[in-house]
């Protein structure tokens, strides 16, 4: 999928989403919590235009825009009802409501709250693919704040020493949280890798094609040489952390704000292109949540 | 133990003119920061404007830049290297964002800094405090709403309190905070926003309340205008709020009376209030929002039944399953007033 | 539940032909291995020719030299790893070295590999064991001592089990390992040298045995020629040697008439056939080498609380200290067949 | 410090200390476990040799060395006495019999047996000697295999970030009690440190004067900088991991021994020095073991 048409459907549909969900959270419709993956939405967008759909992901709290993406390739794609229903707690939702917006499954895509935690599970499954000898490869998510998580470098460590086959896909937007990078990441985070003898590749943008170009590296690295590789990704994070919790200066945001990804991309899309994607994500959205608000909500099962 | 008594009203959990439970904690932080240079506190997101998750560090980095740190995602290493500030005589207070990553703590207090003292032949002592938030009910899903206190009650050499509405969530923090050993304060999400509660005096649902212990009571209630009680309810933190709604229900509805006995420190134990309640109503519930098997509740029934006393016991607390996010799952799986109430009807029928 | 019945000779604790626990549960990994290829062993130091810290996994590397692998010493991302292979179908059975490390992999237990499955709305299984060995009485200190499996009873999702020498340890463990859901397979370290016991006949000390449940069973022991016997001694794992000689010195020197309730499966708890017992004894001690507070023994007696049934309960359990290094304050901190004896002749006293 | 009988007797203190307990070990007079430092007594001797008394030091599983190494310049030095008494489980051990082998304690010396979890704690004593401006640094030791646990990265990325005058001491021997460097340490060992922002100095000898001046650049920097840094000694275990466990080759372990710290700096004493050392060793270690095993055992006390 290396269509730019595609690519910017893809991060419109992140963006639209996360819009929809904000507003739904501001209004009182939704409760519990979220993290927006609005300013973000071309790595998840390039990566996953360059995976099989056959191979395993771990996504972290900020799951949403890679759940999205992820599958896109695939006819039946990862369907914005089924988040929707999922974040609402309803029971046709991706795990029926018990997980609802850190904790989803479908296929080869799982999430979980814990910072760090999912590292070596996704280790792991790297380490199924290799020995099923599927050709497939893991990939995991880790923001900036989670590289302080001691779990990340034992996986590391694992992951080198066995020679598995796994991806892990570092998204610095420069915050855990309030915490700018700076108080939170001593050293580089190139050489949080390479300690360990992981390869890496950095890139400082939002344009979707440079990612998709970088992720084609890294995930042919994995899949060539069966070893892990570390993907760095400097991006922005428009919106708060979860939702009202943004401590930085408007002026920084206003600066970010320019590297949005659906605007670097749009030039290379006609007007009418433009105009299509945004109806399709438009009638797309609005039907995922009419349907997801209709839709019952789960009553207990007889427990084991 | 002394035992003080007063009198308090139970519709003072509306309309309260009183602090906020966060607000008498974060006061306390202040008091804490303000008269004893040894205190630092420590935790992810603690600093100014931000002031913690769920803002109980509000305003403490302002004043004390140099004492108020904040940390990389790290839990286990913040507990770690607070414990050897303690060990070196400095009184940190770590702040774990939230109670579900007590997991990743488990080897620094139960290896480390709780051991510390006693395998060193009592020759040093570690002035830890550990707060961290517990329990579900805003809907944060399976990682972040559960009530994991019950995994370190009974861990040797480590203090587990828990702040209500009734005491002075402050004043217990300070004296875990003055305390020379190692405390696990775990605070309730939905506590934070409570008013305290005000003694107050008038009418017929009025409690009448014996004070047991100074510095982590136990609380003995009893609606005054009554001679006898037949159900006593054991509880702790937010879980008072449940009982006081379900005994008042019990009251109005059903004229059972009840005695409510309020715990702030969960662990070590001692039940010699709730014994002495028990004597007097032959009846017990235990209400607790973690999770049924070996909670809270468990070892007070055991230490119950040790003690030979002859009574009917039943323990409310959360399904033995993960905390689920969808709201009608959540509520289904956590303790509630209707839940309380039908096993308090159950129980007096037997 | 199936019951089935047979005789043991108490005195088969000594010379026994039989193969040791750590034999028992060797062949067991070697047979799984070779019977299924979804079979993987991770742990430190487990290649040959060490096999192990206990030599629980000899052999193995030796002739599955793809599926036994060695791991750094990083507790937790082992656990990871595992419960990521087995989300993916494989079937990964970890060996924690010493059983006071489980404290490092408690996230990964509580919050990733039990917690998937119903997360997950039941569409993923975690069949996962993890192993490790648990228990003083060698003189290894505060840090590699401890029996801390009680930290994981009640956690949703785990089913904790512990062989013994009177059931088969190598049957439980393939169970364990045939399980879908994770499985905490925790061994004391004394046990590893102890031969099984075998059914054999006749004298005063025959027990009579029955066995309820197949996979992870329960054993009720009753002196066979006596009518009535007036106490139930419950206890798993190692604690039955202890528990045994316990009765026998009962029975011959007070001529007190003593079951034993052996549990296999630790949690989810199943009181069922001790209540059965303690109808007929109404005295119970639990015997446990864990800390008192919040054992495994908190939450027999708070079942049996809650049943109604009137009976005299006491637990038999470790202080709750750290375990020292020497061995007069070990044995002072630790249950003996001293300390049972006693407790059993306090509780018959009331 | 840095007289070479000085150096040579402490080293030779380690040396028959450890002997002694192994044979009593081999002849059940003891019971539990013990973590032999033969073969590495360069270390300790070597870096206790530039240390300050009140600097504060956290010592790991084998500690016998590191304590005997420890204050081996006061006057009061650390007692082979108290340690042996410790080991028997005597009430006048160094912990009253409660801690044994790993888990001692003598005024600002600590060891605790979890591997890496010492660390991070480590790591706040040196913020409490920071902020109590007492010029002490913190010293703690770890083994190649000890870096397979996450806490110490926490470790790193916290003492990077706050300033921490702490020295990690890294003693590779490059077995982790059977496992060899190889199969659980991926990367490289100064990479760990240098990707959390720390310099390290490499050294691969077994020659105490070497090690001194390595520890005295190392804890210079610590003490100059208020940063932490990482010592980084190759070494060699002589002994089993901890009694009966050596699975290494009879020529290795000949091979291995040839680097014996001992032999190396013998030369530069004479004859005379070194029989005056040995029977001043073989003296204070009888003394030292005659009076533990005289000494009764604790009692429980009352508890709290
Ligand atoms: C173990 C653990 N600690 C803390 C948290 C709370 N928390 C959730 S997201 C977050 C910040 C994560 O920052 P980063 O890794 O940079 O990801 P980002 O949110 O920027 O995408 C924190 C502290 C958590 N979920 N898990
Ligand atoms: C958390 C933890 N895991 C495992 C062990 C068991 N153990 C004790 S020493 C050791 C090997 C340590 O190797 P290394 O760090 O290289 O130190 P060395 O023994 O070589 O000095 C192991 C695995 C432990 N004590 N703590
Ligand atoms: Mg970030
Ligand atoms: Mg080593």
């Amino acid at each position: 999928m290396t269509d730019n048409f595609a690519l910017y459907r893809i991060m419109l549909l992140i963006r639209r989403f996360e819009e929809r969900l904000l507003a739904e959270f501001s209004t009182g419709k939704l409760v519990g919590t979220t993290h927006a993956y609005i300013g973000q939405e071309a790595n998840a967008a390039g990566i996953f235009s360059v995976t099989d759909a056959q191979d395993v992901i771990f996504s972290n709290h900020r799951c949403h825009g890679h759940f999205l993406a992820y599958g896109a390739s695939s006819p039946q794609g990862s369907d914005p009802y089924r988040l929707a229903a999922e974040l609402m707690g309803k029971a046709t939702g991706l795990v029926g409501g018990r997980g609802g917006s850190q904790h989803i499954h479908w296929r080869n895509f799982y999430s979980n709250g814990i910072q760090g935690g999912i590292l070596p599970v996704a280790t792991g499954m790297a380490l199924a693919e290799k020995v099923k000898k599927s050709g497939q490869i893991a990939l995991a998510f880790l923001g900036d704040g989670t590289l302080g998580e001691g779990v990340l470098y034992e996986s590391l460590n694992i992951a080198s020493l066995w020679n598995l086959p796994i991806l892990f896909v570092v998204e610095n937007n420069r915050y855990a949280q309030t915490t700018p990078i700076e108080l939170a990441v001593s050293g580089t985070i190139a050489g949080r890798f390479t300690a360990f003898g992981i390869p890496t590749l950095e890139r400082d943008t939002s344009d979707v094609l440079e990612i998709q170009a970088a992720a084609l590296e890294a995930v042919g690295s994995v899949r060539r040489n069966g070893r892990p590789f570390g993907l760095i990704l400097h991006t922005n994070r428009f919106s708060a952390h979860s939702k009202g919790d943004d401590t930085r200066s408007a002026a920084e945001i206003a600066r970010i704000r320019e590297k949005d990804p659906l605007l670097i991309h749009a030039p290379r899309l006609t007007d009418a292109e433009r105009a299509r994607a945004e109806s399709e994500i438009a009638a797309i959205i609005e039907d995922a949540f009419a349907q997801a608000t209709a839709d019952p909500f789960p009553k207990m099962k007889d427990e084991r | 133990m002394k035992v003080k008594s007063f009198v308090i009203h139970l519709s003072s959990f509306i309309y309260s003119p009183m602090p906020t439970v966060l607000e008498s904690l974060n006061q306390a932080l202040h008091h804490a920061l303000l008269t004893d240079e040894r205190v630092y506190l420590l935790g992810e997101d603690i600093l100014d404007p931000y002031g913690g998750a769920f803002k109980v560090t509000r305003g403490l980095s302002a004043k004390f830049p140099e004492r108020v740190l904040t940390t990389p995602i790290s839990e286990a290493a913040i507990v770690g290297v607070a414990s050897g500030m303690a060990l070196r005589s400095l009184r940190p207070v770590v702040e774990i964002m939230f109670g579900d990553f007590v997991t990743l703590i488990a080897d620094q207090l139960v290896n480390h800094a709780t051991k510390f003292r006693w395998m060193y032949n009592d020759m040093v002592r570690v002035p830890l405090v550990v707060r961290t938030p517990m329990g579900g009910g805003r809907g944060y899903g399976p990682t972040h709403s559960q009530s994991l206190e019950k995994m370190f009650l009974g861990v040797p050499g480590l203090r587990v309190v828990a702040p209500n509405t009734l005491g002075d969530p402050g004043q217990l923090l300070a004296n875990a905070i003055a305390e020379d050993d190692p405390v696990l304060f775990i605070e309730h999400k939905l506590l934070y926003t409570r008013p305290l509660l005000q003694a107050s005096q008038g009418d017929l649902t009025d409690f009448e309340i014996q004070q047991c212990g100074e510095t982590y009571p136990t609380y003995v209630l009893r609606i005054s205008n009554l001679e006898s009680s037949n159900l006593t309810l054991a509880t702790y933190g937010y879980n008072f709020e449940l009982v006081c709604q379900a005994a008042l229900e019990l009251l109005m509805e059903r004229e059972i009376f009840c005695e409510i006995v309020l715990f702030s420190q969960l662990s070590p134990f001692d039940i010699a209030p709730l014994l002495d309640s028990l004597r007097r109503t032959r009846r017990l519930l235990t209400v607790e929002e973690g999770g049924l098997t070996l909670g809270w509740g468990a070892e007070i029934l055991a230490r119950l039944a040790e003690s030979g006393i002859q009574a009917n016991m039943r323990r409310v607390a959360a399904l033995d399953l993960p905390i689920a996010n969808s709201r009608p799952l959540e509520d289904a799986i956590l303790p509630s007033v209707e839940k309380i109430v039908d096993a308090a009807l159950a129980l007096h029928g037997t």
